[in-house]
């Protein structure tokens, strides 16, 4: 019971914060929302018992994606008002999509049994350990390619970041 | 292992070429490279007669799960055609010289990837690869048209090239149609293909999409209209490519794949299609015989020949057969020789209308004796190359229906009409300001013409070393059809 | 822990479905440039949670691999992207998507 | 043997590669002796073969007696189709050989003086070498094809010779018109050989001829055989509706004339239906095709050529007439008749046309018989000889033509009296226009330009010695088939007997004529030549002004006849411009703006979608994530219901 009330609240905090991102006038404060949603989905990860995500997403995600964005936000001085939101039709019709995206989403998952095999409390894979064994033995070569590739994402962020002209 | 070099070995002269820089030593090489590939073409060719008859294969897995594997072989047919393409390349190269292409190596090197390419459909046994190489012939063709070409050249070498890529298309549905009919695992091999068992509602549609394909290769009637715009807007080089090997693969593939595995369905649809190909013939014969620009009217009269060759394959019998395999060879090098002729025309006065020449005969005599002497090969007179096709192909076309030989025997009355008017036109008469002073072959160019003069009486005289080879696999391919 | 307390993975299917939606949502609705990249680290959030959560739930490591490498791509995405804005901001002073319609027939 | 016959043909293609080969590089005199010589070398041989074959009659016994089959190689074989090529040696061959080596050595031998100032004098003596081969291929081929490969190759160097002096386009259209009527023929050979084949499942005439022996007769695949066939000996043979070629192929040098469209190549047609004989018997709905054809073809050429005006079209037209009067002979079943006609035709009109190219030489290019006359004392040689040959040709006894005409005749008379009759009017006109000619050209004053009367000589001993020796034969020619009338004993019919002998069984002979009737019928005929030729005497060589007739005043029939019944116009309106139209209609109509618009078309179809459809790209990002989201939806949505 306990977990589930843990879930409940685990989610009921994601989807507010995700909310408030989006209704937030101020960039910056939808950049603190955001990171309470992804507190949250690390959260969820541990319940999941897949504690290595947990800790990977906390690093990832809440450390250095959040903070690139601030970064960004705070040194282009962007934090104004959204001048204008988008016409009230828009919003509508991306309510309605975003609505019926949910509800087919849901319909589609609906005819989705899945034969729990393992009680996600208790599962062992999501340990350092067990991940560690699989991400260097069966994925090797896609590990050391991403590897390469953040090299990549690099040279290419300095590059257009730069103020000369290439 | 004959025919994985044949095909290697212009790959690897297309890519060294691009190291030369000096024109004269990339000719050079070209025309030895060329002439290595003929050497080996031939010592195929006398493997193929003397030993084995093992259809030379070679075969190494490539993408094992899906069931291509990089099979390669020469079977008579193929072999014929291997051959043409060797033997003409060298001469296409040689009547090049005259030209001062910009950027020689690329050109080059397009042809020796062309020839790579043409090779490789020839030789493929494995329908992927197949069209693969199909496809890849294209490319060549394309830039040697787009940027050697004459005026206008773009948008005629651009419909050029969609035009015969969707053609090619629907092949590729057809194939890949067929390729999950064969039976678990799949496989795109030529014999599984074969063996594969349509019903008569698919065998129509992949028909249809074979013939798509094929005809506006070949092209037949009225799929041709790119063919005259792109043999004038070619450069010389291009349009005896293009005509005199490229248009085979059209019929070849018709031979390979589209007879065999459509058997029913080009017994049943083949007399409309034949229908198409013959009226072609009397409409292409007609239309030659106004036309200004000698190379379009060579354009027009070769629409009529390959739509003989395609009405005599379509009739499904042996002598037909045999008469087409034998005439694609001989229109390959009927044509060459007409090209490069009118090349040389076109080099001496600058002009090709026919209504600007006149009276060439006195000033180049022996170019007007070569002109002769290709002209009465392509009006079929006995004793040169196309008579024996073309006999053949009318002996079977009149088994199959005595109708369908009267009119498409019109071709030796039309084809005389319009070839002696040309030649009336541009050889006799007197001469006029533009060829009075154009000087008569050299040796390079006689170096160039003799040999294909040499194949034109050798096939036309003794034809029989050329129809044994080729004897065993029609009646192969014809075997499918029963 | 018993049975009882097992989650049912229909919950995640909804809890991941509507975080989605939500990330859908601001995508159509945002003008600025940045929360539109937030809205889709949203939309990655909430599939990488039902991708462990399937994974938890077959006992699949795979999931939770992929679930790593799709972080490391983000990572990169994120990096890249904004870059991008940084650059956009620049030479045109604004990250108004509305504005940023040059590129167009 | 087998080397002699290879020889026989070997020899001018030899020749033929030699001149032409060697180009200009050769000297004339090397040229005048190898040009000639090749083909007096096939003639010797020639002879041997025809003494070989004569010492053999009688000691064959194999199906088809007193001939022999010598294969040299194998040309085209698949399946059942075995063409080889090979040579058949009977005597109707052999008689052709004699008469082609025969009379084209003669020929060459004139050529040599004729053409002795012409810059093309090699390649003139390579094209007739080469005619000379085909020829032979022609005559010597064992199956069809290598009569066709013959067939076509003289085509060809008729088409080269007529175009022989190529400066000139008309020359150059006639060498067209030439050579495409003939292919028009060549067509019907080639379906007729088609059929052939795939009637008897064989082109050798042995396996033929052995088979079609026990058919029915008039079997609707031999009638239609035989018909194709004879397209192809009309288009060659120049017999209405494709003759119209034949008096433009004057265009050529006058011993082309001689031996292409007098003596040799015009009459490949009626050899190629004697050698088929039994097929042709065997069809008698054919036979009556041809027959009519013929007759019409003779009267026809006949009448025109009684207003022509050009001494060698005169000839031409002439040359048309008797071979009608060959096929005539042919449709009745008198292959030895015909075949007797060819061979003292071939004597008497190479003889004309020779002496005809005698006279102009004189003249000095002149062709107008309006423009000669009085030759008779400057050219001596050349009048006798040419008077031999219009006696010949016009049916005077004892010269050949009298025989042959006459063996013809009176089998006409056998057949039907209404074939007789028409053949004797054509005989009456013959011998008409035959003297019209003769009078007008050798009689009375000389009315061509001061110039010209001074170039008048004889020609040199080449030319000369030629002539004789043709009129020679053109006298004594009749000895080869003398009727037992006079006491002969047919040697020719004997001779060719084993050739026709298989149609002659299967023909239903008619009785034959009594000898008195023979003699009536002989001076009837002889009697009405005469008459026509003593009229033509009043006419030009006595009446003053009846010499040249006023053009205006002629009636309506007779300007029709000179204007040669409009049939080139004819031709012309019926086919070559509707054909020119119909060429420039499909190009310009059906295939640019149809055809190709149908292809550009679509390319522009896609092209104005493309300009359409890119404007849904706003460059609205968010737009285009709002249609994102909407495929998505629809993907998803579209997946349940599925």
């Amino acid at each position: 019971m306990f977990t589930e009330y843990v879930f409940h609240f685990l989610s009921i905090m994601a989807l507010f914060s995700a909310v408030m991102v989006l209704a937030s006038k101020k960039p910056i404060h939808s950049v603190l929302f955001l990171t309470m949603t992804f507190f949250a989905i690390a959260g969820h990860y541990v319940l999941l018992n897949a504690q290595f995500l947990a800790v990977v997403h906390v690093i990832v995600y809440a450390g250095a994606i959040m903070v690139l964005f601030l970064f960004t936000v705070m040194l282009l001085n962007l934090n104004k008002d959204e001048r204008s939101l988008k016409p009230m039709w828009v919003k509508i019709i991306a309510g309605i999509a975003g609505g019926m995206l949910m509800l087919i989403l849901v319909g589609v998952f609906r005819e989705y049994d899945v034969q729990s095999a393992q009680d996600p409390m208790t599962t062992q894979i999501g340990l350092v350990k067990n991940l560690g064994k699989i991400l260097y033995h069966d994925y090797l070569l896609p590990f050391e390619m991403s590897s390469v590739l953040f090299l990549t994402a690099m040279v290419g962020a300095v590059l257009l970041g730069k103020k000369e002209q290439i | 292992m004959l025919t994985i070099l044949l095909i290697l070995l212009p790959l690897a002269l297309s890519l060294i070429i691009l190291i030369f820089k000096e024109e004269k030593a990339i000719r050079q090489f070209a025309l030895a490279g060329s002439l290595i590939e003929f050497g080996v073409g031939v010592a195929a060719f006398i493997q193929y007669k003397t030993s084995c008859h093992c259809n030379l294969l070679f075969t190494t897995d490539w993408l094992a799960t899906l069931g291509v594997s990089l099979k390669f072989g020469m079977d008579g047919i193929s072999l014929l055609l291997v051959m043409l393409t060797t033997f003409l390349l060298p001469i296409i190269i040689l009547a090049s010289f005259n030209h001062a292409y910009s950027r020689p190596s690329a050109f080059y090197s397009l042809i020796l990837l062309m020839e790579m390419a043409l090779i490789g459909v020839f030789t493929s046994f494995d329908g992927l690869i197949f069209y693969i190489f199909w496809e890849l012939a294209l490319i060549p063709a394309y830039f040697i048209c787009a940027v050697w070409g004459g005026d206008d050249r773009i948008r005629i070498t651009f419909k050029f090239f969609i035009y015969t890529f969707v053609g090619s298309l629907f092949m590729l549905v057809a194939l890949i149609y067929l390729y999950f009919r064969t039976p678990l695992p799949h496989s795109f091999d030529f014999q599984g293909l074969y063996a594969v068992r349509l019903n008569p509602g698919e065998q129509t549609w992949i028909f249809l999409a074979f013939f798509l394909a094929f005809v506006v290769k070949i092209p037949i009637f009225p799929f041709h209209t790119w063919q005259p715009d792109t043999y004038s807007g070619a450069p010389a080089t291009g349009s005896m490519l293009l005509a005199g090997i490229m248009l085979k693969m059209g019929l070849y593939g018709m031979i390979r794949w589209m007879i065999p595995i459509c058997n029913d369905a080009v017994q049943e649809w083949g007399g409309v299609a034949m229908i198409l190909a013959i009226t072609g013939i009397v409409y292409a014969s007609l239309i030659a015989i106004r036309q200004n620009d000698m190379k379009r009217l060579i354009a027009y009269s070769s629409i009529a020949h390959v739509g003989l060759i395609a009405a005599g394959l379509l009739s499904l019998t042996t002598y037909a057969m045999q008469g087409a395999v034998i005439q694609m060879v001989s229109h390959g090098i009927n044509i060459v020789g007409l090209f490069i002729i009118i090349d040389l025309i076109e080099q001496r006065t600058k002009t090709r209308n026919i209504s600007n020449l006149g009276g060439i005969a006195r000033t180049a005599p022996r170019l007007a004796i070569f002109f002769m002497l290709f002209l009465l090969a392509s009006i079929a007179l006995p004793l040169t190359n196309s008579f024996v096709g073309e006999f053949l192909l009318l002996l079977g076309l009149f088994e199959y229906s005595a109708i369908f030989a009267a009119v498409a025997g019109l071709t030796i009355i039309f084809s005389a009409v319009y070839m002696l008017w040309m030649y009336q036109r541009t050889m006799l008469g007197k001469a006029n300001e533009f060829t009075e002073n154009i000087h008569d072959l050299t040796w390079t160019e006689m170096a160039a013409l003799v040999p294909l003069v040499v194949m034109v009486f050798w096939i036309g005289m003794f034809p029989g070393l050329f129809l044994n080879v080729a004897l065993p696999d029609v009646m192969q391919i014809l075997n499918y059809t029963k | 822990m018993s049975n009882l307390a097992t989650i049912p993975i229909e919950y995640y299917l909804v809890f991941c479905s509507v975080l989605f939606c939500i990330g859908v949502f601001g995508v159509l609705i945002k003008r600025n440039a940045l929360v539109i990249l937030m809205s889709i680290e949203l939309m990655i959030n909430s599939i990488n949670l039902l991708l462990a959560a399937f994974s938890a739930y077959t006992n699949d490591p795979a999931g939770q691999i992929f679930v790593f490498f799709i972080m490391v791509v983000a990572a990169a995405e994120v990096a890249i992207g904004l870059a991008i804005v940084v650059l956009i901001y620049r030479t045109t002073h604004s990250i108004d998507i509305d504005v940023l319609n040059k590129l167009k027939w | 043997m087998k080397l002699i016959l290879i020889l026989i043909p070997l020899l001018p293609l030899l020749g033929f590669l030699f001149l032409g080969l060697g180009f200009k590089s050769i000297p004339k005199k090397v040229t005048s002796i190898v040009g000639p010589g090749t083909i007096l070398a096939s003639f010797i041989l020639s002879i041997i073969t025809f003494i070989h074959l004569t010492q053999q009659a009688g000691t064959q016994s194999s199906l088809f007696p007193h001939s022999d089959v010598y294969t040299l190689f194998s040309w085209i074989s698949i399946g059942s189709l075995d063409i080889s090529f090979s040579f058949l040696i009977d005597p109707l061959s052999v008689l052709m050989l004699l008469v082609v080596t025969g009379v084209g050595f003669l020929i060459h031998v004139y050529s040599v003086g004729y053409m002795k100032d012409d810059p093309g004098y090699n390649r003139f003596f390579a094209y007739m070498n080469l005619f000379v081969f085909f020829m032979l291929l022609l005559v010597m081929g064992a199956n069809y094809p290598i009569m066709f490969i013959g067939w076509e190759g003289v085509g060809l160097c008729s088409y080269l010779l007529i175009g022989f002096w190529f400066k000139n386009h008309e020359y150059n259209n006639a060498a067209n018109k030439a050579f495409i009527m003939n292919r028009i023929g060549d067509l019907g050979f080639l379906l007729g050989m088609f059929l052939l084949f795939t009637t008897f499942q064989s082109l050798n005439y042995q396996d033929i001829f052995s088979q079609a022996k026990g058919m029915t007769s008039g079997n609707g695949t031999l009638v239609a055989i035989t018909l194709l066939l004879f397209i192809g000996a009309v288009g060659k043979s120049a017999q209405i509706p494709l003759y119209t070629w034949l008096p433009d192929a004057m265009a050529g040098p006058t011993p082309v004339s001689a031996l292409i469209h007098a003596a040799t190549m015009v009459t490949a047609g009626v050899y190629m239906i004697a050698r088929s004989n039994i097929l042709y018997v065997l069809s008698p709905a054919t036979m009556e095709i041809i027959g009519i054809t013929a007759i019409t073809t003779a009267l026809f050429a006949a009448s025109i050529a009684i207003f022509q005006n050009d001494i060698k079209k005169i000839l031409a037209y002439s040359t048309i007439s008797q071979l009608g009067y060959m096929f005539a002979a042919l449709s009745i079943g008198a292959f030895t008749g015909a075949m007797f006609h060819l061979t003292t035709h071939a004597f008497f009109k190479a003889l004309l046309f020779l002496a005809a190219g005698s006279v102009i030489h004189a003249i000095g290019g002149g062709q107008d018989i309006r423009n000669m006359g009085g030759l008779r004392k400057k050219l001596p040689k050349t009048y006798w000889t040419f008077l031999i040959a219009t006696l010949a040709i016009a049916g005077i006894p004892p010269f050949s033509g009298f025989f042959s005409k006459d063996e013809i005749l009176s089998k006409a008379f056998e057949f039907n009296h209404v074939t007789w009759f028409a053949l004797a009017v054509g005989a009456f006109m013959t011998a008409f226009y035959m003297f019209r000619l003769f009078y007008l050209t050798f009689f009375r004053a000389f009315r061509g330009t001061e110039e010209e009367k001074h170039h008048l000589h004889e020609s040199p001993a080449v030319m000369t010695t030629p002539l004789i020796v043709l009129s020679v034969l053109a006298a004594i020619g009749g000895v080869l088939n003398i009727p037992v009338l006079f006491g002969g004993e047919n040697w020719l019919s004997g001779f060719l007997a084993p050739v026709f002998a298989d149609a002659m069984a299967v023909k239903v002979q008619p009785a034959a004529l009594s000898h008195a009737t023979e003699w009536l019928l002989m001076a009837t005929t002889l009697a009405g030549c005469l008459v026509t030729i003593f009229w033509a005497w009043r006419r030009y060589v006595k009446q003053e002004n009846g010499l040249l007739p006023d053009e205006a005043k002629r009636s309506l029939l007779v300007q029709l006849i000179s204007k040669k019944y409009y049939i080139d116009e004819l031709y012309d309106f019926v086919f070559v411009k509707p054909s020119l139209w119909c060429s420039r209609y499909l190009h310009q109509v059906v295939e640019l703006r149809f055809i190709d618009r149908i292809v550009n078309g679509v390319g522009q179809v896609v092209i104005w979608t493309g300009n359409t459809v890119r404007y849904v790209q706003t460059g609205n990002v968010g737009f285009y994530m709002f249609i994102m989201i909407l495929g998505i939806i629809l993907i998803l949505f579209f997946n349940i219901l599925i």
